[in-house]
C-alpha cells in the first residue's frame, strides 16, 4: 500500500451480522494500513438503523449485499445477475445521502439457500426446488416475513416452481437466523431459507436445493461508500483507495466467505483475528 | 334483651404463678411479666394499671393466648386455659384493644357480628343481635348499622368495639387502653356508660389502663404493677388507696389519695345529722329559742313540702311574729344521697355556710353533712393495719 | 445448542476476559449516565411540580405512556437526528427511567411529616431553606429507593443499545451475537454479568443510603431495643 | 408526519380487518398467549405471595429475586427456551410447532408476569396494619380466615395493582413472540421492519400501545371495583420494587 | 448561664378582636375563632384551655401568623403582626408543638441550634448556646448531644422541643399541648421543670391544653374557651375556680373546683397554729397540767432539736417521772410551708390525729394545722361576688 499525504478519517459500518461484520473488518484493516484512521460502527442491528445511518452519514462505507440491499429499496428490482443488481443499486444509491457509490462486488456470494433436512431429502428424494412443488402440502415451510412482498420469495416461489404461495404450513421465521436454523433442525419446520454461507448448514448436514431455475438474487457482497467522503480524496488516493477495497472484494469467494464464516461462527474466534489472518495470508497486509 | 341482658354468664379468671420473658431479653434482665399470680372472681372487674412497659398488655394477651406463658398457669374457671383449643377460646372471650382494630372495609353491623359469624350463627339472628349490642352501647342502630369505621368518631368507634366483642355474649373480657385514644371528656362518658353496661351484664372483665384515676373508677379490683412485671399491690381501690403497699404504690396513686379514696364513698354512707328547722309560716319565737338551744347557730327555713328555702342565722330569727321566705340568706350546697363525699367536702369548702344540705328526689330534705362528718367518716373507716405511710 | 457444545465454554471465557471486562466497563457506563441524568431531570421536574401541583398527573401520565413505545422504534425516528452516538443511546434509556425517579423524588417530598413541616415554618424557614435542609434530605431514602430501582431496570435495558452496534451494545452484544452464532456461552456470560452488575450496583446503593442517612439507622438500632 | 398519516391509512383500510393476518385474528392471538401467561403467573404468585406474606417470612429473598429478574431480558429467555422446547417435543409428544412458538413464548411472558403479581401480593397483605390481624387472632379468627376474611380484602387493591402491572408488561412483550413465528401483534412490527414497512411497522406500534392501554384502563376498573368500600383510597405511594414498574417492551433484534 | 438567665427578654401580646373562619365552613357556622380579645402581660403564662375543636391551635398559630386571621390585630409589644416581615417574626417567637417537630435527620445538638443556624450564629457560638440549652432542660449535652430524636423517649424529646424553642432567646413562646404525647407520670415531672425554667426566664408563654388540671397548674392566667371559639372566661385560676362565668365553664373545671383552688395555695398562706408540746425528759406532771388545761387533747413530744416524735393522748401523760420517746403514739403527716393545702387536706383526712404538723427544712416544728383551719381559710378567700354557683 502507498502513504502519500494526510488520509481523512473514514467511518466504516456493517450490518448486525457475523459476515457483514467480517468484511467491514477487513475493508477497515487494509485502509488503516494504508493509513486512514478508521472509525469502526459494526454490527448495526438491523437495515432500519444501517441505511438511515449512511444516508445521513453516520458512517461512510459498508458492505452492501447487492440483492438485498436493492431489495430493501425496491423489492422489485433483485435478479439472479449479479451486474444487473450491482448497476440498479448504484442507480438508487445515487439518488440517496447526497450520493453513494457502489465499488467492484465480489465474485462469491452469500444467497438464499432453501434447505432441508437430510432425513426429509431422503424421504422425498429432494435435490432441487422443482422437487418441492409436487410435495409442498406434506412439508412446513420455514420463510422470512418479507417473503410475502417480495418477488425472489414468494415470487420465484409461485411463478417460477409452481409453488403456491402462501404455502399450506408456514412458520414466519427471519432468513439466516438463529431460530429458524433451530427450527429446521428440531422439525419444526421442514424447508427453511438459510443464507447459503451459513455454518449451520455444514454444522447440522443440511441439504441445500439447487436453486435449478435461477431465481435468487445475486447476493456479492460490494462496498457501498459515501461520494461525499471519495470527494475529500485527491484523485490519485481515491484510486488507490477504490483498489484496496476491490482487491478485497476479488479474494471473496463463497468457499471463502463459508470457511471464514466456520471461523467466526463455529470456532469463535474473532472477526479481527480472522479478517486479519487471512488477508496477510492473502498479501493484502 | 335477650340475650344481651342475661346477666352471671362470667367465669373466675385466675393468674397462677405466670411469668414471661420474651425471647432475646437477657437473661439476667427481669421478664415482661414476673412470677404474677391473682384471681379475680366471676362477674368483677380487675383493673391492671401501671407505668408503660409493666406488663399490662402481656398479662392480658396471655389470656387469650395471643401471647403464651414462659411458665404459670392461667385459669379459667379453674380450667387451664393452655389445655383448650386456641380457637375456641378466643371466641369465648371478648376482646377490645386501644387501636379499636375494627375491620375497616365491614360495616358497623358486620364488624359487630364477627364472632357470631365465625361460630356460624345464622344471617337473621346475627343481624338481630348486632342491632341490639348497637342500641345497648348507645349507637341507634338505623343510622350506624350500614356505615363504615371510617365515617364514626373516635368514641363511636370505642363503642363500637365493645359491642363486637360482647356479642358472643362471652364469659370474660379483655380491654386493653379501651378508652386510652379518646379525649377527657368522651372519656368520661365512655366510663359511665361502661359500668351502667356491666351493672346488668356482670361480666368477668380484665382491664388494662395506665391511668390510675380510670383504675379507681372502673375497677372492682385493682392490680398495680410496677416495671418488671412484678405485682405491688392487688386489692379493692380502697384498700390500695387507703394501705399502698409500697412507697412505689403510694407514689403511683399519688398524694391525694385521701380525697381519692372519698370519691369511692357517697353521702348515703353517712349518718346524716338533723338539721333545726322551722316552716314558712311557723311562729317565729318559739323557732328562735329552739336554735338558741341548739349549739349549731342557723335555722334552716323549709317550704310548705320541706324543701329548703335557706338559713337564718340564729341572731337574725325575729323576736315575733311569722317566719317568711325573704328573711332565709344565701344557701348551702345541695346534695343527694348519691354526691361523692369528695365531690361534697368540695363544694362545702367553697360554700358560704359550710354545712351540705341533702335532699332526696324531690328536693325534701332529708339531713346536714358537714366536712368534721366527712373527714370523721374518713378517719373512722381507715383500716389501721400497719402504720400509715406518709408520703 | 450446537451438538456436543458444553453447556459452559470456560475456554472462551478465558479467552476474552479482557474483552468481558471492557464490554462490563461500557454497561456500567451507559447505565450510570441514564440514571444520573434521569435522576438530574426528574428532580427539575419534581421541584417544579412541588410549585406546581397540578404538573403531577401530566408527567406521570407521559412518563408511563413513553413505556409502551419500542426501541428500535425509537432510534429509527432518533438516527436522522442524534446519530450513532451515545446520545442516541441513552435517550430512551433516560426516558425510562423518569416513571420511577419522578415519583419516588414526590413521595419523598409528601413523606416529610406534616409536624416537621409545621415546626419548620414556625421557626421561620424560607422556603428555599426548608427545601434544601428538611425536605430533600427527609426524601433521600425513598429517593434512593428510586435510583437503585431505576438502576437494576436500566441495566436490563441497555441491551437494546446493541442495536446501535458493537460500539455501544455493552453486555448485550455477548447476547445477541451468541444468539446469532448458536453459542449459547455468550448469552449466559452476557446475562449472568448483568444480573451480578444489578446486584453489584443495587448493595451499592444500599451501603450509600445507609451512609446518607445515619438518622435511619438510629431509628432502627432503637427499634430493636425497644423489643 | 406522513408516516402518521400512511399509519393511519393502512389501519382504516378494510383489507387489514379480515383474514388470518387481520387486526382481529392477531388481537385474539395476542391477547391468547397474555392472558395464559398471566393466569398461569397468577396460579404460581398469588399462593406464594400470600404466604409470604402472610407469615412475614421470605418475603425480602422474593422480593430481590423478583426485582433482579429484570436484568435478564425477555428475548434471551425466549432464546434460551427456544432449543429445549424444540427438542423436547419428540419425548413429550406435543407438535414441533407448539416448541418453536407458542412454548418460548409462554415462558418468556410467563416469567416476565410473576414478580408483580408476586411483589405485590405480598407487599399488600404485610400492610395490612398488624393491630387489626391481632384483633382478628383474638377474637378466634383461624390462620386462613384471617387471610380470606381481613389481609385479603384489605390487600386486594394492591394485588390487582401487580396483575395490572403484570398484564400492561405482558400485552406490550408479547410482540416478542413474533420472532418464533408466533402470531399476535408482534407481526406486524416484526414483518413492518422485515419488509421496510413503516405503516405496518407502526400500525402494530399503536395497536399495541392501544391495547396495553386498555388492559390498564380494564383493570384499573377492576381494581376500584374490587377495593374494599369504607376504605379512603391510598394515593400514589413511592415504588418499592422494581415489579412495581411495568418493564418497558422489549427490543426487538 | 449566659443568655439564659437573663429574665425579662418578654413581650406582651394582645388579641384585638380577632376572628378567624376557615374557608368553606358554611356562612352562618360559627368560625373556629370568634372575635377573641385578650392581652398577656409580659414575661406571664397565658394558657388555652378548652374541648377539642374549641379553636386553641388555631389562636396560637394566628400569632406566628401560620394562620393569618380573618379580621382583627394580634399586637406584640403593640405592634400589629401582621406589619412585621413573617421570617423575622418567626425567628422571634418560640414554637413547641406536641407532635414536638424534631428534624429526625439532624442531631439533638443541631436540631436545638436551628434559629441561631438560621440567623447566622456561627458556629462556635452555636454549638455552646445548644449545650447550655441542653444542660437548662436537664439534658447532659455529651450524652444527648450527638444522638438523633429517634434515640429519644417521648419525654426527652419534649424536653428537646423546649430547648429547640428558647435557642434564640424569643421574648415570646407558644406551646401547643406540649405534654400531650407523654404518659401521666412523665408529664407531672416535665410540668414542674418548666414551671422551674420559667421562674428564671420570665418568657411571655401562651401554652395550649385540654386538660383543666394543666391549665391550672401551669398558668398565670387561664383563657377558657368554648367550640365555636368563643372566650367563655379570661383570668387567674384562683378567679376561675372561684367564680366560674358561666355553666359551661364550671362544667369544664368539675364539681371539685374547690379542692382545686386549693392545690393554688399552699401551707405558708395560713396563719399556724401553736401546739401543746413538751420535750423527752421534761416533768411529766407539768406537762400533763398543762395539756389537761388546753382544749386540744393531744401533747407533741418533741426530741432535742425540736423535731416532732409523736403524740400523747393528755390521759395517758404520765402523773410523775419524766416523759420518754416510746410513749409517743402514731405520728401525723408531717408538712411544710410549700405543701399545697390540697395535698395537707387529704393526708389530713387520711391520718390518725387529724392535725398536721408543720416543720422547717431541719424538720423542727413550726406549728399546728387542722382541716377546720384549711376550709376557713377556703370560705375567707372566696370573693363573693355573686351568688356561688352549685353544680
Ligand atoms: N414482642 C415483644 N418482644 C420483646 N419485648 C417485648 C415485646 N412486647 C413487649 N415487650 C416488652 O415487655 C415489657 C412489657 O410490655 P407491655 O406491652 O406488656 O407493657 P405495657 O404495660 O402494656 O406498656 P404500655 O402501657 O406502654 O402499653 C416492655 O418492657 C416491653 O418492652
Ligand atoms: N385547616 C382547617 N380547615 C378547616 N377547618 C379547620 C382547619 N383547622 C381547624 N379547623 C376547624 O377549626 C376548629 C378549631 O380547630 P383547632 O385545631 O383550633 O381546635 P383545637 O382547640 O386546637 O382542638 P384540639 O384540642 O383537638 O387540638 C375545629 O372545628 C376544626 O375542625
Ligand atoms: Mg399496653
Ligand atoms: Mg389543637
Amino acid at each position: 500500500g502507498t502513504g502519500g499525504g494526510s488520509k481523512p478519517t473514514i467511518k466504516i459500518g456493517s450490518d448486525g451480522f457475523y459476515e457483514s461484520q467480517l468484511v467491514a473488518e477487513m475493508y477497515a484493516q487494509v485502509l488503516e494500513k494504508a493509513g486512514y484512521t478508521v472509525e469502526r460502527s459494526l454490527a448495526l442491528g438491523a437495515r432500519k438503523v444501517t441505511s438511515p445511518a449512511l444516508e445521513g452519514g453516520q458512517i461512510d462505507l459498508k458492505p452492501e449485499y447487492i440483492g438485498s440491499g436493492l431489495g430493501y429499496y425496491d423489492a422489485s428490482k433483485p435478479s439472479g445477475d449479479a451486474d444487473a443488481n450491482a448497476a440498479a443499486l448504484q442507480e438508487i444509491l445515487s439518488g440517496k445521502g447526497g450520493g453513494i457509490t457502489v465499488l467492484d462486488y465480489s465474485p462469491g456470494e452469500d444467497t438464499n439457500a432453501f434447505v432441508v433436512r437430510p432425513d426429509t431429502a431422503a424421504k422425498f428424494s429432494l435435490t432441487t426446488m422443482s422437487d418441492l412443488a409436487a410435495v409442498q402440502d406434506e412439508l412446513t415451510w420455514g420463510l422470512p416475513p418479507e417473503c410475502e412482498t417480495n418477488p425472489l420469495c414468494a415470487g420465484a416461489l409461485t411463478d417460477t416452481y409452481g409453488i403456491d404461495f402462501p404455502p399450506a404450513n408456514l412458520e414466519a421465521l427471519a432468513a439466516c437466523d438463529a431460530p429458524i436454523a433451530e427450527a429446521l433442525q428440531n422439525g419444526a419446520v421442514d424447508v427453511a431459507e438459510l443464507c447459503s454461507t451459513q455454518p449451520a448448514i455444514a454444522q447440522f448436514g443440511f441439504v441445500v436445493l439447487e436453486d435449478d431455475k435461477q431465481t435468487q438474487p445475486a447476493e456479492n457482497l460490494a462496498p457501498i461508500v459515501r461520494n461525499d467522503f471519495l470527494a475529500k480524496l485527491s484523485s490519485s488516493d481515491k484510486t488507490a483507495f477504490e483498489k484496496l477495497l476491490n482487491d478485497v472484494s476479488a479474494k471473496l469467494t463463497t468457499e471463502v466467505l463459508t470457511e471464514l464464516g466456520v471461523e467466526v461462527a463455529v470456532n469463535q474466534k474473532d472477526v479481527a483475528d480472522v479478517a486479519r489472518d487471512f488477508l496477510t495470508e492473502q498479501g493484502l497486509l | 334483651m335477650t340475650l344481651v341482658g342475661r346477666p352471671g354468664i362470667a367465669a373466675t379468671v385466675a393468674f397462677d404463678r405466670v411469668t414471661k420473658r420474651y425471647p432475646g431479653t437477657a437473661r439476667d434482665h427481669p421478664g415482661a411479666v414476673e412470677d404474677l399470680s391473682l384471681e379475680v372472681p366471676a362477674g368483677r372487674i380487675c383493673v391492671l394499671v401501671g407505668p408503660s412497659g409493666c406488663g399490662k398488655t402481656t398479662s392480658l394477651k396471655m389470656v387469650n393466648r395471643l401471647i403464651e406463658p414462659t411458665s404459670g398457669r392461667i385459669l379459667i374457671d379453674g380450667a387451664d386455659a393452655a389445655a383448650r383449643d386456641v380457637t375456641e377460646l378466643r371466641r369465648s372471650i371478648g376482646y377490645v384493644i386501644q387501636q379499636v382494630g375494627l375491620f375497616p372495609h365491614q360495616t358497623i353491623g358486620e364488624n359487630v357480628a364477627t364472632v357470631p359469624r365465625l361460630l356460624g350463627w345464622a344471617v337473621a339472628r346475627r343481624r338481630e343481635r348486632s342491632e341490639e349490642l348497637l342500641a345497648l352501647v348507645g349507637l341507634d342502630p338505623a343510622t350506624y348499622r350500614d356505615r363504615y369505621p371510617a365515617q364514626l368518631s373516635g368514641g363511636e368507634r370505642q363503642r363500637v368495639g365493645v359491642a363486637r366483642a360482647l356479642a358472643a355474649d362471652p364469659p370474660v373480657m379483655l380491654m386493653d387502653e379501651p378508652f386510652g385514644a379518646v379525649d377527657p371528656i368522651v372519656r368520661e362518658r365512655l366510663q359511665n356508660e361502661f359500668l351502667r353496661l356491666q351493672a346488668d351484664l356482670a361480666k368477668t372483665i380484665l382491664f388494662v389502663t395506665h391511668d390510675i384515676d380510670e383504675a379507681i373508677k372502673i375497677g372492682d379490683l385493682v392490680a398495680v404493677m410496677q416495671v418488671g412485671g412484678h405485682l405491688a399491690q392487688f386489692g379493692t381501690p380502697d384498700e390500695i388507696l387507703a394501705n399502698p403497699a409500697s412507697d412505689f404504690v403510694a407514689r403511683f396513686v399519688g398524694a391525694d389519695r385521701g380525697l381519692k379514696r372519698l370519691a369511692l364513698s357517697r353521702i348515703e354512707s353517712l349518718e346524716l345529722r338533723p338539721a333545726v328547722t322551722a316552716m314558712v309560716g311557723d311562729d317565729a319565737a318559739a323557732a328562735r329559742a329552739r336554735i338558741l338551744a341548739d349549739p349549731f347557730e342557723f335555722l334552716l327555713l323549709l317550704d310548705a313540702d320541706n324543701r329548703p328555702l335557706g338559713w337564718i342565722g340564729e341572731r337574725d330569727v325575729p323576736e315575733d311574729g311569722l317566719l317568711e321566705p325573704a328573711m332565709a340568706s344565701p344557701t348551702s350546697p345541695q346534695l343527694d344521697r348519691r354526691t361523692t363525699l369528695k365531690d361534697a367536702l368540695a363544694m362545702l369548702i367553697d360554700a358560704e355556710v359550710q354545712v351540705g344540705i341533702v335532699v332526696d328526689r324531690k328536693g325534701a330534705l332529708r339531713g346536714l353533712v358537714t366536712v368534721d362528718m366527712i373527714t370523721a367518716w374518713a378517719h373512722a373507716s381507715t383500716d389501721r393495719a400497719g402504720p400509715v405511710v406518709i408520703s | 445448542m450446537r451438538p456436543g457444545e458444553p453447556l459452559l465454554d470456560v475456554a472462551w471465557i478465558a479467552d476474552h476476559l479482557d474483552d468481558i471486562a471492557f464490554r462490563l466497563g461500557q454497561h456500567v457506563l451507559i447505565a450510570v449516565i441514564a440514571v444520573a441524568v434521569g435522576l438530574a431531570i426528574s428532580m427539575a421536574l419534581a421541584l417544579w411540580a412541588r410549585r406546581a401541583p397540578w404538573l403531577r398527573g401530566p408527567v406521570t401520565g407521559i412518563a408511563g405512556v413513553l413505556y409502551t413505545i419500542p426501541s428500535l422504534a425509537l432510534f429509527a425516528a432518533l438516527l436522522p437526528f442524534t446519530g450513532l452516538t451515545l446520545l442516541t443511546a441513552e435517550i430512551p434509556l433516560v426516558l425510562y427511567t423518569l416513571l420511577i425517579l419522578f415519583r419516588n423524588i414526590m413521595a419523598g417530598f409528601d413523606g416529610v411529616p406534616a409536624d416537621v413541616a409545621e415546626a419548620a415554618d414556625g421557626m421561620g424557614y424560607r422556603s428555599a431553606e426548608r427545601l434544601l435542609q428538611i425536605e430533600l434530605p427527609l426524601a433521600v431514602p425513598l429517593i434512593i429507593a428510586g435510583v437503585r430501582l431505576a438502576s437494576v431496570s436500566t441495566i436490563g435495558l441497555v441491551m437494546i443499545v446493541s442495536l446501535l452496534g458493537k460500539n455501544l451494545g455493552g453486555l448485550g452484544v455477548f447476547i445477541t451475537e451468541g444468539i446469532q452464532t448458536f453459542f449459547a456461552t455468550k448469552v449466559y456470560v452476557g446475562a449472568a454479568l448483568s444480573v451480578a452488575l444489578a446486584i453489584a450496583i443495587d448493595l451499592l446503593l444500599v451501603w450509600l443510603e445507609r451512609r446518607a442517612t445515619p438518622w435511619s439507622r438510629a431509628r432502627a438500632a432503637r427499634a430493636v431495643a425497644a423489643d | 408526519m406522513d408516516v402518521l398519516t400512511a399509519t393511519l391509512a393502512w389501519l382504516l383500510d378494510p383489507i387489514h380487518w379480515s383474514g388470518p393476518d387481520g387486526i382481529p385474528t392477531r388481537i385474539a392471538e395476542h391477547l391468547a398467549i397474555s392472558i395464559v401467561s398471566l393466569a398461569a403467573a397468577g396460579l404460581v404468585a398469588l399462593p406464594v405471595g400470600a404466604i409470604i406474606g402472610h407469615t412475614g417470612r421470605g418475603g425480602t429473598l422474593a422480593v430481590n429475586l423478583a426485582n433482579l429478574g429484570r436484568a435478564v431480558p425477555s428475548y434471551a429467555v425466549l432464546v434460551i427456551v427456544l432449543p429445549p422446547a424444540l427438542q423436547l417435543a419428540p419425548t413429550l409428544g406435543y407438535e414441533p410447532s407448539l416448541g418453536l412458538s407458542e412454548i418460548p413464548t409462554f415462558t418468556a411472558m410467563f416469567l416476565l408476569a410473576i414478580p408483580p403479581i408476586l411483589v405485590n401480593t405480598y407487599g399488600g397483605l404485610r400492610e395490612v396494619d398488624r393491630d387489626l390481624v391481632e384483633a382478628a387472632r383474638g377474637m378466634g379468627m383461624r390462620e386462613r380466615q384471617i387471610l380470606f376474611r381481613l389481609e385479603a380484602p384489605l390487600a386486594m387493591p394492591v394485588i390487582v395493582g401487580g396483575i395490572r402491572t403484570s398484564a400492561v408488561q405482558v400485552v406490550a412483550t408479547a410482540t416478542l413472540g413474533a420472532v418464533v413465528a408466533y402470531g399476535g401483534l408482534g407481526r406486524y412490527i416484526v414483518d413492518g421492519i422485515a419488509r421496510n414497512e413503516n405503516d405496518r411497522l407502526f400500525a402494530g406500534v399503536v395497536l399495541v400501545a392501544g391495547l396495553a392501554l386498555a388492559a390498564e384502563g380494564l383493570l384499573a376498573l377492576v381494581q376500584r371495583l374490587l377495593s374494599p368500600r369504607g376504605l379512603p383510597s391510598a394515593g400514589e405511594h413511592a415504588f418499592r420494587n422494581l415489579a412495581e414498574v411495568p418493564a418497558p417492551p422489549a427490543f426487538l433484534p
